[in-house]
């Protein structure tokens, strides 16, 4: 069981801010194919991966990287602060 | 001991600078930058969302970058969130060092960071609606120099 | 309008950066640097001395073309002359700008001119006596990147 | 007739602040020539010229220039401001 954060315009296709979800996806790779194969908001949100970023326990990640002891994945377009 | 604070309530400028260089002695030169939100095309109001947890733990980790690399005595980074007006203060960066060179560099460092690695995202509302604003190239490319 | 002040008063740092900053809605950054008489080997106070007239001159000389080069919306220098205690504030610059980047050029520029072009001489009062400051090979370096 | 003007450890070394000069010369360079030639508290303040710096009517000049319409001459070292 993960739990899975949208941000941003990644939040608002997705419709919520996060949630559960139940997988045997080894990498974020197939983690993201896993969500767009759901639903047309998740094929929405996903549809450009270059557009965007991914953290693993709240760190920055690749999108090959392993999802083995992960528990929290976040996916956010590229930042804007300062 | 360096400072971070993520924060809704607004910030005062003035105070924060004061009680930052307060009896300092061991410091040279100290350097704040402070981001306003401009007035752009009728602009009525921008809201910042963050990634609670995150935003703290991945500010900290570029202040003990910069307190090491640039040897400074102190450092200080505030950052809103929430609903803010065209005037209002977003964020204030403070460093202190023995050396100018160092203390401008640090907080150019802290910016450049702030800008593309720490978990803010600005929405922009105004007379055409609302948009996300999007991240700049010239951004991500300023973390090259480092 | 940019401001240059030179004065044996104190000067507010809270005070002047939070008046610099205030109502501002024409630039997104906001750089202060503040230089601070550190107290190195005890030294007990350091007293400067500069040339009335032409330091208001050379100041305004700088900041013009500081203006002029980054597009700023403003400019502050206050600098100090007299005697002066470990912890004081000898001098502060502030600049705004719409870019981040421009506002942090703007205050290095004008510091690295200070340093070397502006007629201020400081003397240092010890436990060895007294000493003339000696001006670094490396901030004339500096000028040379600009 | 020159108002010429001493700083820092220049002032010290000539003793007074300042003074007006009576002089015919063209240059810089040769009014230092000409204070030097008066007392050994010039000498010494002039000695090295490279730690020096001049100042014409309130413009850094180089010691070559010229003093034809210059009103004011000021002598001292290297400036440490900041």
């Amino acid at each position: 069981m993960l739990d899975v954060m949208y941000f941003a315009w990644v939040r608002e296709r997705i419709g919520e801010p996060r949630e559960r979800v139940e997988t045997d996806a080894a990498t974020v790779e197939e983690l993201v194919e896993e969500l767009k194969a759901r639903e047309p908001r998740y094929e929405a949100a996903f549809a450009d991966l270059s557009a965007l970023r991914v953290a693993l326990d709240q760190e920055l990640a690749d999108f090959d990287a392993p999802l083995a002891g992960v528990r929290e994945v976040a996916f956010f377009p590229p930042m804007t602060g300062g | 001991m360096p400072v971070v604070r993520v924060q809704s309530e607004p910030f005062s400028l003035g105070d924060e600078a004061e009680a930052f260089a307060k009896g300092r002695t061991d410091a040279g030169g100290l350097v704040t930058f402070t981001g306003v939100v401009r007035d752009t095309g009728g602009l009525a109001r921008m809201e910042i969302e963050h990634y609670p947890g995150m935003t703290e733990k991945a500010i900290a980790g570029m202040v003990d970058t910069a307190m090491a690399r640039w040897d400074l005595a102190d450092a200080l980074v505030i950052h809103r969130h929430g609903t803010l007006a065209p005037g209002d203060r977003i964020m204030m960066v403070a460093t202190a060092s023995r050396h100018r060179v160092a203390a401008f560099e640090a907080a150019e460092f802290l910016m450049d960071y702030l800008k593309s690695r720490a978990p803010f995202w600005k929405k922009e509302f105004g007379p055409d609606g609302a948009a996300w604003v999007a991240a700049k190239d010239e951004d991500e490319d300023a973390l090259s120099r480092w």
